[in-house]
């Protein structure tokens, strides 16, 4: 059994996005994934960070991002989480063009695009205590 | 952040950075605004040429200028699309407003 | 004033040696520093986390590497700490050429590269509890 | 991790990976050790051309092969390094045990 894990955390500034889906993307290249399910899990990491920057903390840049990785075997397990405001309505943020903030012209399409690229996500989030988002990929090993 | 020019009130936009994210989203959009007011503009064309990753900001910010733009007559067209970037604007639907084209050419003999 | 800060943990694993130079090279990456500086930056945490893995934790891969990295108007510190077996006399440990491991045929040259490539590098160790390096190197921003 | 071939007792190698750091140090170290003790080997010429970083650990092979080579009156040579390796040889004093050469050819028509 191949296992391996890392934990991050990092200011909640948005040049960290591209911070979060480096960090990301180094570590499942170890799984060797192709360059689509590297871009996949990139774009799921780059969503749901971005929601901790806008949405759970409100670009409050002295508060901190929470990302943790994880490979077992053949899946790797991404965990994106904050302390920050909560989501009222799981069901409801997670439908798609759904948006509580399109005055910055938010598309509503962050969660749709980590459940199409991911093959698990759960959101879990308490209102003022923030949000967590399990996602889940395998990566076929044999190409 | 992005280079423009503008021919026959069609304004090119290309972008200097490799990653169309909410980091830089901001600053594209603010950017494009002021030409916006300041330039008579009809058209939008964004070169994809130089973008390698993109998510749902960078969906956000196209969409915020097809508004823009489509409420004049306007149109958005992107080229130079990487398949993975085609991938994006297939999911968001927004291939259905907004014009793909492989090359700028082909966009602006289209209008 | 500029400020950023990532905390990272990861296992114990000399696979994420590799990791570690990557993520601590995006993070500094904002700072704008030359590729030499870059790869300076690369070679101390290089040095530090393969000194936890060998040295501290003696390869068991069940143990987690501490990464800490602040940016500080140009100045990146870096904190690389274990929570492993610990250098009796720091001193020693800190000279050319001295390596307890010359049967891993270690080369003893670690800490002369970390003093090297950083501006300032600090060695605090306690026997049996662990041992934690910090390094700050001031990025020169006007080139 | 690495490719060799062998002409004349000189071994090449060759290096597959980009980084020479601890985690591909002792593969590299079983491999060598494993030729040396099957072939008859006299000197090694370490091809660098792959390698864009190398640490202390990558110090640590090459003196180790080193050791073994020179108690048989053999010599150790690297090519092809990078600003940056070569750098980190300096830094290490092992330019003193170690012949760096440009090129492959430079190395075996200096034996
Ligand atoms: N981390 C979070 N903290 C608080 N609210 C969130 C978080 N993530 C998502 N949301 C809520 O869910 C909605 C939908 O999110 P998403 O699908 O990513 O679209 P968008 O980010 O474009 O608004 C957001 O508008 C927001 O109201
Ligand atoms: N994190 C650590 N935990 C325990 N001992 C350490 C640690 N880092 C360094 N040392 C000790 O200091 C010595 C010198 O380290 P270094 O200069 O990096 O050389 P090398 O790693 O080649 O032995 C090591 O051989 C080891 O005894």
């Amino acid at each position: 059994m191949m296992s391996n894990i890392m934990e991050v955390k990092f200011s909640a500034k948005s040049e960290n996005e591209s911070l979060a889906r480096v960090i990301v993307a180094s570590f499942a290249a170890k799984l060797d994934p192709t360059l689509d399910e590297l871009a996949d899990i990139k774009t799921a990491v780059s969503e749901a960070v971005t929601n901790s920057i806008i949405h759970g903390y409100e670009e409050d840049e002295s508060k901190l991002v929470y990302l943790r990785c994880k490979i077992l075997d053949d899946t790797i397990k991404i965990v994106v989480e904050d302390r920050g405001k909560g989501i009222e309505d799981v069901d409801i943020a997670m439908q798609p063009l759904y948006t509580s903030k399109p005055e910055l012209e938010r598309s509503g399409m962050g969660f749709t695009f980590m459940e199409s690229f991911m093959d698990d996500v759960k959101v879990s989030s308490i209102k003022n205590e923030g949000t967590k988002v399990v996602m889940t990929k395998k990566i076929n090993l044999p190409k | 952040m992005i280079n423009y020019s503008l021919e026959h009130k069609n304004l090119l936009v290309d972008f200097m950075a490799t990653e169309l994210d909410h980091h830089i989203a901001g600053e594209v959009r603010e950017k494009i605004d002021d030409i916006l007011i300041s330039k008579q503009v009809k058209n939008i064309i964004f070169d994809f040429k130089n973008i390698n990753f993109m998510d749902s900001s960078g969906i956000g910010v196209i969409i915020g200028r097809y508004k823009k733009i489509s409420s004049e007559g306007g149109k958005v067209f992107v080229v130079n699309v990487s398949p993975r970037v085609k991938k994006i604007f297939d999911l968001s639907g927004m291939n259905k407003i907004i014009n793909i084209y492989d090359t700028y050419e082909e966009a602006v003999s289209s209008l």
